[in-house]
């Protein structure tokens, strides 16, 4: 992977992984991951934004940004991974590189608390209006419980594990045949 | 004297009860026909008054000023003096309503009072929708209106006269004297212009469902709605009754329910006629319509009366 | 719903005179809008308010709410197959107008804000019909973070139709359901909630958290 | 002679006009018109000039009748007198202005004098 | 009594004098010359009642008869001459001397002296010799003078003024040797008195073109232009007035030598006088020096008075006022004429010349550039008075000289004449109108755009306005206000010579215009002041009524009884507004005379004063410089149309046609509409109700009045039908449907209010001309009932209007809205007006369209009843959107939160209105009687089958009964309305966001009312309709006679040399003219 050992040189990336013959990954650090992209972008013809996501690793404490780039005459993609950590979390934006990812960066700011200082319309509601709460999408957000403090669950509703459900109930005899 | 206007009266009020009920029981009727023509049972043809009713038993309404409450009374009104300054059938006491107090032009400029009280109402309403479509309304009103006109100076010209009750008069003696036959380029016109004036598709620009919703009257609601959807069917009648006295001879008979009769048959094969014209084609946007009515119906309006200036 | 209809969290909504105090509006804004209470309106009695009742049921007009999957099932009652109009039901494209309110499914908290303005800028008497299970409990949703659970909390419901998704036929069947009902005199959840608005209120506001109109919306 | 005169006269006047029209420079422009001048008194003096006339003293040697034969019109050469008089103070003036025009436009050529127009 | 040689040698003393004098002390010699100038006025004067008593005065120097010695001869002609030229040498003197105290010394006294010296000579002297002399005295003292000033350009303009001074003296000279050798004589009557002698043609030509040199003839004067401009303010003036004056009084008296010697040499003259008025006022219009553009104004001028003079046929008018002031000074008619041009010109001319000096910068390129000028009033009456006198317009002695000499050709048969002087002047009146508003001009006035105005409660203190005038102290500006004065009252004594003979009402305008000015002088209240205006026009209605008849009166109706209404208005607002009063009471005034004059004068004087009058009240609006100058120009351009048709005496349908297109003009009929919108639309918001309702009818009704000269047919025995049915009038059919429709059209896209009703008018008045052109009783009666009918509903709207634009502060519809719950009755009084306007039953504006179609298809003109339709419908389209637009949809929050209704003296007119609306609706025969009435004594009713039942109208082709409609409506309106209350369940009344939005909710009122662009899919589809043509048509030709004007002023680049060679080619030019050979 050419890109990747030249940018090694200059910036703090490691751990290369390839996918697919037309995907890798490799992480960055947070401190060089804007220059990284933009050296991507600039250099190396990576100048599609396919999507920019967080992934939240409750277990290890951190988040996992994931930039993934395309270029277009390779057809080739690029996944860059930066991990943060979970407190008072923040990163810098990419707007600058690609006017679409402000969008990205106020629903990540909506959903994780993910900061994005300086990003277009980070305050702004996205999906939810007036959430008070800690981001949703954060794995220690207890939805099941949220939705039943606020939502006034229908009592009697009862829960099945559809397969187990569906033995005893629909195909009562049959369930050893499987 | 007091005799002769409670004996008036008494005529407009069975005039405004057999237009009023032959009206929705059409416009049910028409609906059906609708209906058919897609493939579907159609409602009832009584669901017109059901809706009226309705309507006017809504408990609560909202008011968005005083000219909004008056608007759909502007516009009824409109409607009920169109149909009152016709003559219904011809050598009728009773069916004559005001005709005495104008003539064609009267019926014409009269034609815009319902309209602009109505678009008072709608635009006091606040709402961006009503505004647009009475604009798109009134574009469209000005373009079928000029084909209209030609028609009804050449029908005026050939027989010398604004008065209807004339122009019926001279179309008696058989069907070989209606203007349809004797102006047949005036009846093209004047029939192009109809399609217009009734705002059926193609020309339902006005009030536009999936766009506007409905356009004008997308505040009203009610009893509001309920005086709207009144008029809409008196003021069909009326116009209907028009074109069948400028064109199709009108209705005239020594017994008045024979005349009825006739003109029940001829008004309903005016109204066939813009309904199928209706579910055959899809709707212009404003300025082709506008295109249209100055198009193909003005020409022939220009033909029918330059025709009667040589 | 009767179990909590007085347990009341306190969001004070109406002054002394009883007029609503729209908390939610910036102070410039409350000009603009309407700050009146909705108010009950007795129905008539005896055989002319049957047949007023007749009337309204043999007429309903639609406003169908469509950012559920339900919406989809609404589609095909207008069609020949179905066609709905034969039972004097036709769609609307404005609440004002319309009498019936079709919640096509899931209810998230922003779609709620705006079913409950649609809801309250329709003339009463007026029903609501929940469409899908998605209004009955939260269905498949039951347990996320931003689906309401029970429609009938927000706003009154005449007949749900459960199912994931309800068919047409079973539209039809609640829409007969509701018919009856409407002439037997039963459908006065319009007053129904004026009654309780203060109760219906304090559940919309503890979800819809920015509440930039005014509480009922004219 | 006196056609000679006359002819002198117009060719004097066609120089000056020559040189006011043709010459650029301002001064020179200036000396033409002196010289158109001087060309218009030639022709005066012609006019009044009778070929073997005397002077027009009226004395003994000349009665009042053969004056009005014999003498030089007299007319004419006072009418020179004047005209000179006022070409003089014309062309000092015309000098005058040509000195402050080159002050405030250091050139002499008149193209160049053409601050005013249309 | 002094003889006139005592006037040369006081000159001639002082002259010598000053300089030793002046060390004795400056006041002295300052308070010397003023005695001397004010002693030489009185002199010439008194020559003048002397000269009525025994005849010319003829004084002889050296104590000899003439020839011997040089004889001075004083005429009546030369005597006004000369108190012209005192009367300019004492104003400009007291003006040098007390304004410009540091310029102005001993030495340059002295060389003033010498001028007059010069110029007096140049008028008495008989002697040619002489005369030269004199002429070179002039010229150098005029050099002299030149010196002093300020523009370091004026020695490069004085010395080409010395190289053609020079050329002139020359050729001057060259002639007078040649005359003395044909002649032998210098003597000018002796000369004259010896006809029949050998030929003098080359003597002569080259002394006329010695003379006429000096007179700046095109082509060889453009010295003229760069002394004018580069020279002092009061040295142009000195140049402008006294000497041009001089010379043509020096020209006047060789005119008997030309007359009898040369024929030839009076014909060059004449084709190259005509040229240079034209050429130079076609040359002026690309000036920006206001001195340089004054200086082509002279130059024209000049041409001007000497093609009146040569022209044979100028002195045949028997104007009443000429035939009288002839009778009393014993002149010939020509004469006076030339004289009334001389004075007009030379006190006008001198003092927009003096009035420069107080300009700061004398460039005005565009009017933005512009100082704010118009807040003082002391430089601005003498400059608007003294533009007025020089464009000819009443009551100055120009328009009268110039009436004489334009009915004189017409009277001759003299089309080119007529046409040169025409052409000539509108050039002339429309750069010197331009400059003037330019100096006027607002500094925001930013021509084509149209910013919102920030309304009066809201407005800022408003910023100082930048200096563009110092006249300080005020008294400075005596000079140029005297000669105006004097002016003014010699035009005021021939206007009241020439209308004396019972049309003494004619002249009330001016006098209402001098009484309110003055009452707007002593401060008035605003309040009195109207009052007195509505006493005043009252008064005035009294004093006309007995001269009326049916058909005036109905248009004295609309005129003053309209204006009187709508004078309630004017309270609206508490500042003094002091100017217009003064011009609002005169232009009605001048609208009433147009009933009651008697003569084709008295007519015309009417009309230019309306003219005037109507120009000041357009002029006051903040940016109304655009709309002012085309409103002048246009109307200015009909007036002349008017006034060649007048003179020419409605000879053939061409004259009718071209009389017809001058009151067409005047209506804004299409094609020539372009003034039309500015002009209503800019001038203030009270004034444009004036201008819109009630002036627009003045055309119409001159078009009644004269409607018997419309009938002739173009090809009257042509076999063809159709081509035998042309007359004016089939032309006036079309052009009035036309203007109907383009009219609805075009205020249909407008977005300013006032545009729109402009617009409007436009299009009403379209219908008046169609209705008209009809000629037949209804057709008659229909174009009498619109008249009636727009005066109402075009008055009620633009007051309610205005009553919105000054609670709005803003005239952009799209800005407004919801305004009915602030102005409900503005709004009601909006709703009656376009439910009239567009003609919807049951008000009174569907029986003007009953009775224009019904006539319409009684003449049988079906495609024009078929746009009228078509035209009312697109009306009905505009008047919904302005209802709308403002008083319906969403009212804006902010700065419209706390507007109130209207003042109440707005609404009172308005309920007036209102309530004559509804009278007529209710009663039509209460108005289509009188009309009748009046139309009766042209078109009987009886032939037409127009009859009345009852009251249903009955014409032959349908009816229509006013009441019964009315009772209908009522009814359908009022039942419904009963069952709509007693069906409604509980209404609430709702706020203005309480609207579905789409399960939204709005944000803003500006985004949420629809109103801008309202008819775009109108505009999609007929849009191409309403492109602007007319307004390029006119722009090409301004651009093109700009243009044209270029190319011509290119010949004075500026050289000296191409200035002599200029003068070369004149002296070629005039000799081939004059029909000599090489």
């Amino acid at each position: 992977m050419t890109e990747f050992n030249e940018l090694s040189r200059q910036f703090q990336i490691s751990d290369l992984k390839e996918q697919r013959a037309d995907l890798h990954f490799f992480h960055a650090s947070k401190e060089h991951a804007v220059a990284v992209l933009t050296s991507l972008k600039e250099k190396y013809g990576y100048t599609h934004l396919v999507f920019f996501t967080v992934v939240d690793h409750l277990e290890k404490n951190e988040f996992h940004l994931t930039y993934m780039l395309h270029n277009y005459e390779k057809h080739h993609d690029m996944g860059v991974v930066v991990k943060i950590a979970r407190e008072n979390v923040q990163m810098e934006s990419i707007h600058h590189l690609w006017p679409a990812a402000a969008t990205y960066q106020q629903e990540i700011r909506e959903m994780y608390g993910v900061e994005f200082p300086g990003s277009p319309g980070l305050y702004e509601n996205f999906a939810l209006e007036g959430w008070e709460d800690i981001p949703p999408m954060r794995r220690d957000f207890d939805t099941k419980e949220y939705s039943d403090k606020t939502y006034y669950p229908r009592p009697g509703r009862e829960s099945h594990d559809p397969r187990e459900y569906m033995k005893e109930n629909l195909y009562p005899g049959e369930a050893e045949t499987w | 004297m007091l005799t002769s206007i409670l004996t008036k009266a008494l005529y407009t009020l069975i005039s405004f009860f057999v237009i009023l009920n032959y009206s929705l029981l059409l416009l049910g009727t028409m609906a059906r026909v609708r209906a058919k023509v897609q493939g579907r049972i159609g409602q009832p043809v009584w669901q017109p008054y059901i809706d009226i009713i309705k309507n006017n038993a809504r408990r609560s309404g909202v008011t968005h000023g005083i000219m909004f409450y008056l608007g759909p009374v502007f516009r009824l009104a409109g409607g009920l003096g169109t149909y009152f300054f016709i003559p219904v059938i011809f050598g009728s006491k009773i069916f004559a309503n005001f005709s005495f107090s104008g003539d064609v032009l009267l019926v014409m400029y009269f034609i815009f009072f319902g309209q602009l009280g109505m678009a008072l109402g709608a635009g006091e309403s606040g709402h961006p929708y009503s505004p647009i479509g009475v604009a798109r309304g009134l574009a469209q009103m000005t373009a079928f209106e000029l084909p209209f006109s030609l028609a009804v100076i050449a029908v005026a010209a050939q027989y010398g006269s604004f008065s209807i009750t004339e122009i019926v008069a001279a179309q008696q003696g058989g069907w070989q004297n209606w203007v349809a036959f004797t102006n047949p380029f005036a009846m093209a016109a004047g029939m192009l212009a109809f399609l217009g004036m009734s705002m059926n598709n193609p020309f339902s620009i006005v009030i536009a469902p999936q766009e506007i919703p409905i356009g004008p009257p997308t505040e009203m609601h009610s009893s509001f709605l309920g005086m709207l959807q009144t008029n809409r069917a008196i003021f069909n009648g009326a116009k209907m009754v028009l074109f069948m006295n400028l064109f199709f001879g009108g209705a005239a008979h020594p017994n008045i329910f024979i005349a009825l009769g006739i003109m029940i048959m001829k008004t309903f094969l005016i109204y066939l006629y813009v309904v199928f014209v209706g579910v055959s084609f899809p709707r212009f946007r404003t300025e082709q319509s506008i295109r249209f009515f100055l198009g193909v119906p003005t020409l022939l309006g220009l033909i029918a009366v330059i025709q009667q200036m040589i | 719903m009767s179990d909590n209809m007085n347990d009341m969290d306190q969001i004070q909504l109406f002054n002394d005179q009883g007029r609503l105090l729209n908390a939610g509006l910036p102070d410039e804004e409350k000009a603009l809008f309407c700050d009146a209470a909705p108010q009950v309106d007795a129905p008539y009695r005896g055989i002319w308010e049957k047949f007023l009742n007749w009337a309204r049921s043999e007429s309903l007009w639609i406003l169908g709410f469509g950012t559920g999957c339900g919406a989809i099932e609404l589609r095909p009652l207008m069609t020949s197959r179905y066609d709905m109009y034969q039972y004097g039901v036709q769609p609307r494209p404005t609440p004002r107008q319309a009498g019936l309110f079709i919640i096509g499914g899931y209810a998230s908290v922003k779609t709620m804000k705006r079913i409950v303005r649609s809801y309250e800028q329709m003339q009463g008497p007026k029903f609501v019909l929940g469409l899908g299970s998605c209004t009955v409990n939260g269905g498949m949703y039951w347990d996320s973070y931003n689906t309401i659970n029970r429609l009938d909390h927000y706003i009154p419901v005449d007949v749900y139709i459960a199912g994931c998704m309800p068919r047409p036929e079973a539209l039809l069947a609640g829409i007969n359901e509701l018919k009856k009902l409407i002439k037997e005199g039963k459908g006065e959840n319009a007053n129904k909630y004026a009654e309780n608005f203060e109760w219906y209120k304090r559940n919309q506001k503890k979800i819809i958290k920015d509440w930039n109109m005014p509480d009922y919306n004219w | 002679m006196t056609q000679l005169l006359y002819i002198l006269a117009f060719v004097v006047m066609a120089i000056g006009l020559w040189g006011i029209l043709s010459r650029r420079h301002l001064i020179r422009m200036i000396i033409g018109f002196s010289i158109l001048d001087t060309g218009i008194h030639i022709l005066l003096v012609a006019i009044g000039y009778r070929k073997g006339g005397t002077a027009p003293i009226l004395d003994e040697a000349l009665s009042k009748g053969e004056a009005l034969m014999n003498a030089v019109d007299p007319v004419p050469s006072a009418l020179v007198l004047t005209a000179i008089v006022i070409g003089l103070a014309v062309t000092a003036l015309m000098l005058s202005f040509a000195v402050r025009m080159v002050q405030n436009n250091p050139t002499m050529n008149a193209d160049e004098h053409k601050e005013l127009k249309w | 009594m002094v003889t006139p040689i005592v006037i040369i040698a006081a000159a001639l003393a002082m002259a010598f004098l000053l300089p030793v004098l002046e060390k004795a002390g400056k006041g002295l010699i300052k308070t010397l010359s003023l005695l001397v100038l004010a002693g030489f006025f009185a002199a010439s004067l008194s020559w003048v009642a002397q000269i009525l008593q025994t005849g010319a005065i003829i004084s002889q120097t050296a104590g000899f008869k003439a020839p011997v010695s040089i004889n001075l001869s004083v005429s009546m002609m030369e005597a006004t001459g000369l108190a012209v030229i005192y009367l300019v040498a004492l104003l400009s003197g007291a003006f040098q001397i007390f304004v410009k105290k540091a310029v102005w010394q001993g030495k340059e006294l002295s060389l003033y002296f010498a001028l007059i010296l010069g110029l007096s000579g140049l008028v008495m002297t008989r002697d040619l010799f002489n005369l030269f002399v004199f002429m070179e005295i002039t010229s150098i003292s005029l050099y002299g003078l030149l010196v002093s000033g300020r523009d370091e350009r004026r020695f490069e303009g004085g010395f080409k003024y010395m190289i053609a001074g020079g050329l002139s003296s020359a050729f001057y000279l060259i002639g007078v040797a040649f005359l003395y050798r044909e002649t032998g004589q210098l003597n000018l009557d002796i000369i004259v008195a010896q006809s029949g002698q050998a030929n003098l043609y080359l003597p002569l030509l080259l002394l006329t073109i010695g003379i006429l040199i000096e007179l700046k003839p095109f082509p060889a004067n453009g010295w003229a232009l760069d002394v004018y401009e580069s020279a002092d303010p009061g040295t142009g003036a000195v140049i402008s007035a006294m000497n041009t004056t001089a010379l043509i009084l020096v020209f006047m008296k060789l005119m008997p030598l030309l007359q009898a010697f040369g024929s030839g040499i009076v014909y060059a003259a004449l084709i190259i006088a005509g040229l240079t008025f034209f050429l130079a006022n076609l040359a002026g219009i690309r000036q920006t020096s206001g001195r340089r553009m004054l200086g082509y104004s002279s130059l024209a001028q000049t041409g001007l008075i000497l093609f009146v003079l040569l022209s044979p046929s100028a002195g045949l008018s028997e104007e009443r006022g000429l035939s009288i002031i002839a009778s009393m000074l014993r002149l010939d008619t020509i004469e006076v004429i030339a004289l009334a041009l001389l004075i007009n010109h030379a006190l006008a001319k001198s003092a927009l010349f003096w009035l420069t000096e107080f300009l700061k910068k004398d460039a005005l390129h565009k009017s933005s550039e512009e100082g704010d000028y118009r807040g003082n009033r002391g430089w601005l009456i003498p400059a608007g008075m003294a533009v007025l006198a020089l464009t000819a317009l009443p009551p100055f002695p120009g328009f009268w000289a110039k009436w004489a000499v334009i009915t004189s050709f017409g009277a001759a048969g003299n089309i080119g004449g007529i046409a040169v002087i025409l052409i000539g002047s509108l050039l002339e009146v429309y750069y010197l109108f331009r400059w003037f508003i330019r100096t006027q001009a607002h500094g925001e006035d930013g021509g084509d755009v149209i910013a919102p105005q920030v309304p009066e409660d809201f407005a800022p203190e408003a910023a100082p306005a930048p200096a563009g005038l110092t006249i300080k102290p005020a008294w400075q500006i005596f000079a140029p206000a005297l000669s105006i004065i004097i002016l003014t009252s010699l035009g005021l004594a021939w206007a009241f010579l020439s209308l004396s003979g019972g049309q003494e009402l004619l002249l009330l305008p001016l006098a209402a215009l001098a009484l309110y000015a003055l009452f707007d002088l002593i401060a008035l209240p605003f309040a009195v002041k109207n009052i007195l205006a509505m006493a005043g026009l009252g008064g005035y209605a009294y004093l006309i009524y007995g001269e009326l008849n049916n058909m005036t009166l109905i248009f004295g109706a609309v005129f003053i009884a309209g204006s009187l209404v709508q004078l309630f208005l004017l309270f609206n607002k508490r500042d003094k507004r002091s100017g217009l009063l003064p011009f609002l009471v005169m232009m009605i005034l001048s609208l009433g005379n147009l009933l009651v004059f008697k003569s084709s004068l008295g007519f015309f004087f009417s009309w230019e004063m309306m003219t005037v009058s109507s120009f000041f009240l357009v002029i006051r609006g903040r940016q109304a410089s655009r709309a002012s100058l085309r409103y002048i120009m246009f109307s200015l351009a009909g007036a002349f149309m008017i006034m060649y048709a007048l003179a020419d005496g409605f000879r053939g349908p061409l004259t009718g046609l071209v009389f017809a297109i001058g009151l067409l003009i005047k209506m804004g009929a299409i094609g020539f509409h372009i003034w039309l919108p500015g002009a209503y639309a800019e001038a203030e918001d009270e004034v444009s109700t004036f201008l819109s309702s009630v002036l627009s009818k003045a055309g119409l009704f001159i078009l009644f009045i004269t409607a018997g000269i419309y009938g002739q047919t173009f090809f009257p025995g042509a076999g063809n039908a159709f081509l035998a049915s042309i007359d004016i009038n089939a032309i006036l059919g079309w052009i009035g449907v036309i203007t109907a429709l383009a009219g609805a059209m075009m205020a249909l896209f407008q977005e300013d209010i006032k545009y729109t009703l402009a617009y409007s008018s436009m299009g009403q008045i379209g219908y008046m001309i169609l209705a008209f052109s009809i000629q037949s009783h209804l057709g008659w009666v229909t174009a009498l009932y619109l008249a009636v009918t727009h005066l109402l509903f075009k008055g009620l709207l633009f007051m309610a209007i205005a009553g919105v634009i000054m609670r709005t502060g803003t005239r952009l519809m799209y800005q407004m809205g919801g305004l009915i719950k602030k102005m409900p009755i503005s709004f009601i009084s909006v709703l009656l007006a376009i439910i009239a306007l567009s003609g919807v039953p049951p008000l009174t504006g569907f029986g003007g369209k009953w009775l224009l179609y019904s006539s319409l298809m009684e003449k049988g003109w079906y495609l024009h009843a078929g746009l009228a339709m078509f035209s009312s419908g697109v009306a009905f389209l505009y008047l919904f959107r302005l209802i709308h637009t403002i008083f319906l949809g969403q009212p804006k929050t902010g700065m419209f939160e706390n507007i109130k209704e209207a003042p109440i003296w707005g609404l009172i007119p308005q309920a007036i209105f209102m309530m004559v609306i509804m009278g007529f609706s209710m009663f039509p025969s209460l108005l289509i009687k009188p009309l009748q009435a009046a139309v009766e004594m042209v078109y009987p009713a009886a032939a037409e089958g127009v009859a009345w039942q009852g009251s249903t109208v009955l014409s032959s082709l349908g009816y229509w009964n006013g009441s019964a409609v009315m009772y209908v409506t009522m009814g359908v309106f009022l039942i419904p309305l009963a069952w709509l209350m007693i069906v409604n369940g509980r209404i609430q009344k709702v706020k203005q966001f309480n609207i579905v939005f789409a399960a939204e909710r709005p944000y803003k009122p500006e985004t949420t009312h629809y109103a801008y662009n309202f008819f775009s899919h109108y505009q999609k589809a007929l849009g191409f309709l309403v492109e602007v043509r007319a307004e390029r048509f006119w722009t090409m030709i301004r651009k093109s006679t700009d243009a044209l004007g270029g190319l011509v002023r290119r010949i004075y680049s500026g050289n000296a040399q191409t200035y002599a060679f200029h003068i070369i080619i004149f002296v070629i030019l005039f000799h081939l003219l004059a029909g000599g050979t090489f």
